[in-house]
């Protein structure tokens, strides 16, 4: 058992635990702070593989931005004290065999299948690849999928201003 | 230019008038321009198509124009016409010009009432004259969906729902017809080689027996639901009901004869085999009609009901004829198509002014309206002679060239049928004098009606141009028939070769 | 050669002034529309007698046979490469004749009507109706052919349901009318069905085909049949049951005692003089036919007139109502007619009932036209219809009341007015061939007697009761006609009939039959004198005898319940047990089976669109388990 | 391969049950935050397998990265837009309970 195995059990329990914990918990912003965890422990998984840029990305955009982002609607819109109420049962239960199900499909599908590892040696995925390779135009250039995600964004970002804007 | 082309270019450029004026009466002076010189043309039509029989042109079609524009699944704008067609466009104009004028204080919404009417107008003259299945349908639901918006939004008492089921039942029997349409399609190459929607080209090759069989049905019911064949008529009595003057007019006079004409030109001529085979089937289905509906229409009160069951009377006897399967009476049944559109337009349109003088079409609630509106009431009488078929009128000729043509079968079961349509005169007698006795003549019932006024100038032309066409069939059969007669000889050959 | 092209015009000219007055009376002044009207039908009047002189006297005969001529032919209309309606004039012997019946009534009855209608709303269009009756019954008497026959023979029905209903405001015209025109198509139909077999036989409608060598020839060896009799009788009987329609033979006669509703000239026009013989003419036209190919339905033919004028004969001693009794009387006399055609033999000696009976169809249009405008004048002086209100008028009306008795004179059959020479000929025709039905005429003549004295005496002696106003004397434009028509009923009886028309149009000769004639006169007597010592002073043996006869007289003077039967037909079983529920069949069967289909769309979209609840959650549960259900499918079912 | 032991199915476990974990939410939850904060999670699933694959599979070039890089830049586009929407829904309904919101039914 080295270290390695030992950090990947933790996180691995940590993602599941607190995913089910985001899901169930009753108090909206303890929901918002579970998700957080899960979302750090993803990230440390990214650091487990060694894809820092990666593990950056994820903190910086989804544990800083987006739970922030998460976190003021919450208290925009409400109570913090509040507890919700238990969904119906029959609900859950449906929403759980559809769950479980899927779940079920999906593990078996994949433990069936013998996945041909790659042999080639590791690109080194360090800041210059990847920032090389995002702007290239060349073979394995992202420019094109850069410039559009970028646009999206700017779409993104307008239309939430107007959506959000009051009134008329 | 073709001809031809002008019955749609003139609706499309009258439309665009109409679109450009500004007020009712211009919409409405716009309109009957268009008509009117869509009247001229279907004169000038009859003339051009005599001149150039005379000539000795003898092809089957004239005025033909071919163009293609669907090529991958073969489709034309492919028209022309013979005397047959030439025949129903001229009643259409008339009608139309009719129409027109018994519209012409139409309130609400006057430009987009005048619009939809050329517009199902210009899809009843495009199917005339198509000789191509898949443009003959394309024109077919032109003239079947302004149909919907006339009646649910220019309608009266339940318009929506009978606009509704109007148009509802008429879509499956498009639907119906397509399908049809289609296995005639699939089966017009039975040897390889090109599909084809081209009524003519099908008709010089044989559908396979079995494709015959099965498709014969689908086409016949599918046109049968427009020429309101039994027991797939029940939307006229309610359409027709609630429709607005004009349409009503149109629809019992004009559209409905699309279903006859339907019939014979694609179900009959293209798929001969199975008519013979299974003509018994709705010469029954057809007598049932003939009979039923002129009993029908004894026990109605409201004016609008008796004249749709006198339709689905007067139209089952089409069916009937067609199915007869000779010169004879076919010739009649295509008279009968024109007479019956005629006299019920007139009808219609009388009933509609009266209606927009009493505001009631109950015959019980009128009474003497021959002391009051002495024109409307005359004319009321002879539209009721011309349906039970007096002499001198269309409806005689009509019904006595179908009863002989019909008669030329010496076997028991073509001459009881026969014996049971002519029996429809008697009834057809009977409702046309009650109606005509307890609303026309009679005391005055209701003393508010003595203040009515009688018919109006544009009133006066709508009728007028009516009972004269009625008039002229009934007293000069002769041109009519033999238009019709000489034109009948290709679909005779196609039956008879079976 | 001579030309009757100009026949036409006998034509032309009624139809014209129907447009004429019918288009534009409403510009003229009355009286002048009613002026150029009669002066029409005066020179069609005219042409029709330059005809028949021509005809019977100038034309030549071929064989000693009068000719049959087409003055015209046209064709109207193409039905099969055999048969075409035409349209023409056709003259022979009978044709001929009815012309100058035709055009003489109707100028009677044109010239009358101005003096009678004088003041009626509507002048112009009874006017306008008249000629275009006129114009109608003159085209079926010259038809060519069979189908021209029945055009005109249907707008003779129209232009009579527009007569009788004139008075279109009172409802019992409207009604009778009705009833006129509803009856008389029920028999076209009849004739219809029976011209589609009679001319599918024989491949044309032409009267000169059909009439002749080879139309027999085909009829007569007909070996179908249908139901025991064979096809020929078949359309011939149906043929005659649309002449018995319009003449109102037994059981169709219901509507013509109602068609008296119609103003008297035109009953005395349509319903006396003209239409009602066209069945009459039917079977005289078709004589030949139903002479040779058809003997049974001759038989059945001369049992119903038989019957017909034994019935109405009997009917007509009981009612109270002028024009109803002469309308009885119509029929009597009608059933005389048919009946003579019914016992007669073709050509020559054995062709005396056809003669007879067109012998009779003449003279009596004359007398019954004159009888019914003489009950017209009275109508006019007393302003009722009811002999009951009537009497004594004799002083009043001179000229109405001596016309009337020559009229009752002739119809009663006394020697030497036309009546007696007519029906002494038809008697002898029935003696020579079926000695019940010729008892039942000698019954039927005194009967006549009887009824037309009873109203004589009624009407002209008996007790006079309080008139409103006193009755006067008709003005001359109305009694003119009726003295006319009374020297034409004295008179006409001397026209050598047999000489002129014969079945086979050969001439033969007749003499009086002694042992018919003088019993036939008596009895004629006797009735006389009965009516004389009831009806002419005011005496209770009337009502002893009705009282006396009970029962028998009240269904006698019910018409014996016929119009109650029909009227229970029409109303409780074509109404009620057809047209009702197919009403109701059609609305709630059929309709309600299209409407089903739409409710069961209905409802099965109102099912399906529960599924649409708008939360979001549902449709995420079943799109997550559609998908899965997608990814089961591809990767283990479908391979 | 494994790396330090850990095989991918390992990775593709986790993955698999946060995905359905974030369903499993996604269909219960009523408060519509709760539900964007479930689609996070299956966003953040998919990301892991990205990542996942590419570390293992397909080492020699960075594919993976990327696309969990763009899909990272798209839910953080998709939670800015979502969030507008809720607001914007709370004020109109006053609620972002997601059963109060049915307008669009039928």
């Amino acid at each position: 058992m080295t270290a390695y195995k030992i950090m990947f059990y933790l996180f691995a329990a940590m993602i599941i635990v607190f995913s089910i914990l985001t899901v169930t918990s009753r108090r909206i912003l303890r929901a918002a702070v579970f998700l957080l965890f899960v979302l750090i422990s993803t990230a440390g998984l990214y650091f487990w593989l060694d894809y820092q840029f990666m593990a950056g990305v994820q903190l910086a955009l989804y544990a800083g931005g987006i739970v922030v982002l998460i976190i003021f609607s919450i208290l925009l819109t409400s109570h913090i004290d509040q507890k919700f109420s238990q969904p119906h049962w029959s609900k859950r239960i449906m929403a759980a065999t559809a769950a479980l199900s899927g779940m079920a499909l999906c593990l078996l599908l994949f433990l069936q299948h013998t996945f041909i590892v790659g042999t080639n040696p590791p690109i080194k995925n360090d800041m210059t690849n990847i920032g090389t390779q995002l702007l290239s135009t060349e073979h394995n250039g992202f420019a094109l999928p850069f410039e559009v995600i970028s646009i999206l964004l700017l779409a993104a970002m307008i239309a939430a201003i107007i959506i959000a804007k009051k009134g008329k | 230019m073709n001809i031809l082309a002008l019955f749609i270019i003139i609706p499309i450029l009258t439309i665009i008038g109409i679109l450009s004026t500004k007020d009712h009466r211009g919409t409405r002076i716009v309109s009957a321009i268009g008509m009117g010189l869509q009247l001229i043309t279907s004169v000038v039509l009859i003339y051009m198509f005599y001149a150039e029989r005379n000539a000795g042109n003898h092809a089957d079609m004239l005025f033909m124009v071919d163009y293609m524009w669907f090529e991958s699944l073969n489709i034309h704008y492919l028209v022309g016409v013979d005397g047959i067609s030439v025949a129903m466009i001229a009643l259409t104009s008339v009608v139309t010009f009719a129409g027109v004028f018994a519209s012409w204080e139409v309130k609400d919404l006057p430009r987009e009432f005048f619009i939809s009417l050329i517009v199902l107008a210009t899809g009843v003259f495009g199917f005339f004259i198509s000789l191509d299945l898949f443009t003959m349908f394309l024109f077919y639901e032109v003239a079947v969906i302004p149909m919907y918006l006339l009646i649910g939004l220019w309608g009266s008492g339940p318009k929506e729902y009978s606009a509704m089921k109007l148009t509802l039942m008429l879509m499956g029997g498009s639907a119906l017809l397509l399908v049809g349409l289609f296995g005639i399609y699939f089966n017009s190459a039975p040897n390889g080689g090109q599909l084809t929607f081209n009524i003519l080209e099908i008709s010089k090759i044989t559908i396979p027996m079995e494709a015959q069989r099965f498709f014969f049905p689908f086409t016949f019911i599918g046109f049968g639901i427009l020429g309101a064949l039994f027991p797939f008529h029940t939307w006229s009595p309610d359409g027709h009901a609630s429709a607005p003057t004009a349409v009503s007019m149109l629809h019992a006079g004009v559209l409905m004869k699309l279903g006859g004409y339907g019939c014979f030109r694609v179900a009959m001529f293209l798929m001969p085999g199975a008519a013979h085979e299974l003509a018994w089937i709705f010469i029954i289905l057809t007598a049932i009609s003939v009979v039923y509906g002129a009993f029908g229409a004894i026990w109605q009160k409201d004016l609008k009901y008796i004249n749709a069951y006198s339709s689905v009377s007067h139209c089952g006897l089409v069916l009937f004829a067609l199915l007869m399967m000779n010169e004879t009476a076919m010739d009649g049944a295509i008279i009968q198509m024109i007479s019956h559109g005629l006299m019920t337009a007139l009808f219609f349109a009388l009933i509609g002014m009266i209606y927009g003088r009493t505001h009631t079409r109950m015959i019980n609630e009128m009474g003497g309206l021959m002391k009051i509106m002495p024109f409307l009431a005359v004319c009321y009488v002879i539209a009721g002679l011309a349906s039970l078929g007096l002499p001198g009128l269309s409806g005689f000729v009509a019904e006595m060239t179908i009863f002989v043509g019909a008669f030329q079968h010496p076997d028991t079961f073509h001459r009881v049928v026969t014996i049971l349509a002519c029996s429809s005169i008697v009834v057809t007698a009977v409702y046309i004098l009650r109606v005509v006795g307890v609303l026309l003549f009679g005391p005055v019932r209701n003393d508010e009606f003595l203040k009515l006024t009688d018919a109006k100038w544009f009133e006066k032309v709508s009728t007028v141009t009516l009972i004269l066409a009625v008039a002229f069939i009934g007293i000069v059969p002769i041109w009519l028939s033999d238009l019709i007669r000489l034109s009948l000889k290709p679909i005779l050959d196609q039956l008879s070769s079976f | 050669m001579i030309n009757f092209s100009y026949t036409i015009w006998i034509l032309i000219i009624p139809i014209f002034m129907f447009l004429l007055l019918g288009l534009l009376g409403m510009k003229f002044k009355p009286i002048i529309s009613g002026v150029l009207g009669t002066i029409g039908l005066g020179v069609v009047m005219l042409l029709s007698y330059y005809a028949a002189y021509q005809y019977f006297f100038q034309l030549p005969r071929i064989d000693d046979a009068y000719q049959q001529i087409l003055a015209h032919n046209i064709t109207w209309l193409n039905l099969s490469a055999s048969l075409q309606i035409k349209m023409g004039v056709f003259i022979d012997p009978i044709s001929v004749m009815m012309l100058v019946v035709v055009s003489t009534v109707s100028f009677m009855v044109h010239l009358y009507s101005i003096g009678y209608m004088k003041g009626e709303k509507g002048f112009q269009r009874f006017y306008a109706f008249l000629s275009l009756f006129t114009f109608s019954m003159l085209g079926l008497v010259v038809a060519t052919n069979i189908f021209q026959m029945y055009i005109f023979w249907e707008l003779v029905g129209v232009s009579s349901f527009l007569l009788i209903g004139f008075y279109y405001e009172r409802p019992s015209a409207v009604a009778a009318s009705k009833k006129a025109f509803i009856v008389t198509r029920f028999a076209d139909l009849g004739f219809l069905v029976g011209i589609l077999l009679l001319s599918y036989y024989t491949k044309s409608f032409d009267f000169l085909n059909i009439t002749g060598p080879v139309g027999i020839e085909v009829t007569r060896n007909l070996t179908q049949t249908f139901l025991g009799m064979s096809v020929a009788t078949w359309a011939l009987l149906l043929i005659f049951m649309g002449g018995a329609g319009k003449s109102a033979m037994f059981p169709l006669h219901i509507w013509l005692p109602d068609a008296m509703e119609g103003p008297t000239p035109v009953s005395a026009l349509i319903h006396a003089a003209t239409m009602v013989v066209a069945g009459v003419y039917l079977v005289a036209r078709l004589f030949p036919l139903y002479s040779f190919a058809a003997p049974d339905a001759l038989t059945v033919i001369s049992y119903v007139g038989g019957f017909t004028s034994l019935f109405a004969a009997v009917i007509a001693c009981t009612q109270f109502d002028i024009k109803r009794v002469l309308a009885f009387s119509t029929l009597s006399q009608i059933g005389y007619m048919m009946l003579a055609l019914g016992v007669s033999g073709y050509g020559g000696e054995k062709g005396v009932g056809y003669m007879a009976s067109m012998f009779h169809l003449f003279t009596h249009a004359m007398f019954k036209a004159l009888l019914f405008l003489g009950a017209g004048s009275i109508i006019h002086a007393v302003h009722s219809n009811y002999m009951n209100e009537m009497g004594g008028l004799r002083k009043y009306l001179p000229i109405t009341h001596l016309t009337f008795l020559i009229a009752c004179l002739t119809i009663a059959g006394l020697f030497p007015l036309s009546g007696f020479w007519s029906k002494d000929e038809i008697l002898v025709a029935a003696y020579e061939h079926n000695m019940l039905l010729f008892w039942v005429e000698y019954l039927v003549a005194g009967l006549t007697a009887f009824y037309m004295f009873r109203l004589y005496f009624r009407v002209f002696w008996n007790k006079e009761p309080h008139y409103h106003h006193k009755p006067h004397e008709s003005p001359l434009v109305m009694t003119i006609p009726l003295m006319f028509l009374a020297v034409a009923s004295i008179f006409t009886g001397f026209l050598p009939f047999s000489k002129m028309i014969t079945s086979d149009r050969l001439p033969f000769e007749t003499e009086t039959n002694l042992m018919v004639a003088i019993p036939s006169v008596a009895i004629g007597l006797v009735g006389i004198l009965i009516a004389f010592l009831l009806y002419k002073k005011d005496n209770t043996r009337v009502e002893k005898i009705v009282k006396g006869l009970g029962g028998v007289y009240t269904t006698i003077y019910n018409k014996f319940y016929i119009d109650e039967v029909y009227m229970f037909v029409t109303k409780k079983i074509i109404f009620n047990l057809i047209s009702r529920p197919v009403a109701w069949f059609d609305r709630h069967v059929v309709d309600g089976f299209m409407n089903g289909i739409a409710g069961v769309t209905v409802l099965a979209s109102r099912k399906i669109k529960g599924a649409q609840s708008g939360q979001l959650q549902h449709y995420a549960f079943f799109f997550v388990l559609g998908a899965i259900a997608f990814a089961l499918i591809f990767i283990y079912l479908w391979q | 391969m494994e790396r330090y032991g850990i095989p991918l199915e390992g990775f593709l476990v986790i993955s698999t049950a946060m995905f359905f974990i974030g369903i499993y939410g996604f269909l219960v939850r009523k408060n519509l935050i709760t539900m964007l904060m479930s689609i996070e999670l299956i966003l953040n699933s998919v990301n892991i397998n990205f990542v996942a694959f590419n570390s293992y599979l397909f080492p020699e070039n960075m594919q993976g990265n990327f696309f969990a890089l763009i899909v990272v830049a798209i839910a953080a586009a998709e939670a800015s837009v979502a969030i507008a929407l809720i607001i914007n829904i709370y004020r109109r309904f006053s609620s972002i309970e997601v059963e109060d919101i049915d307008e669009m039914k039928y």
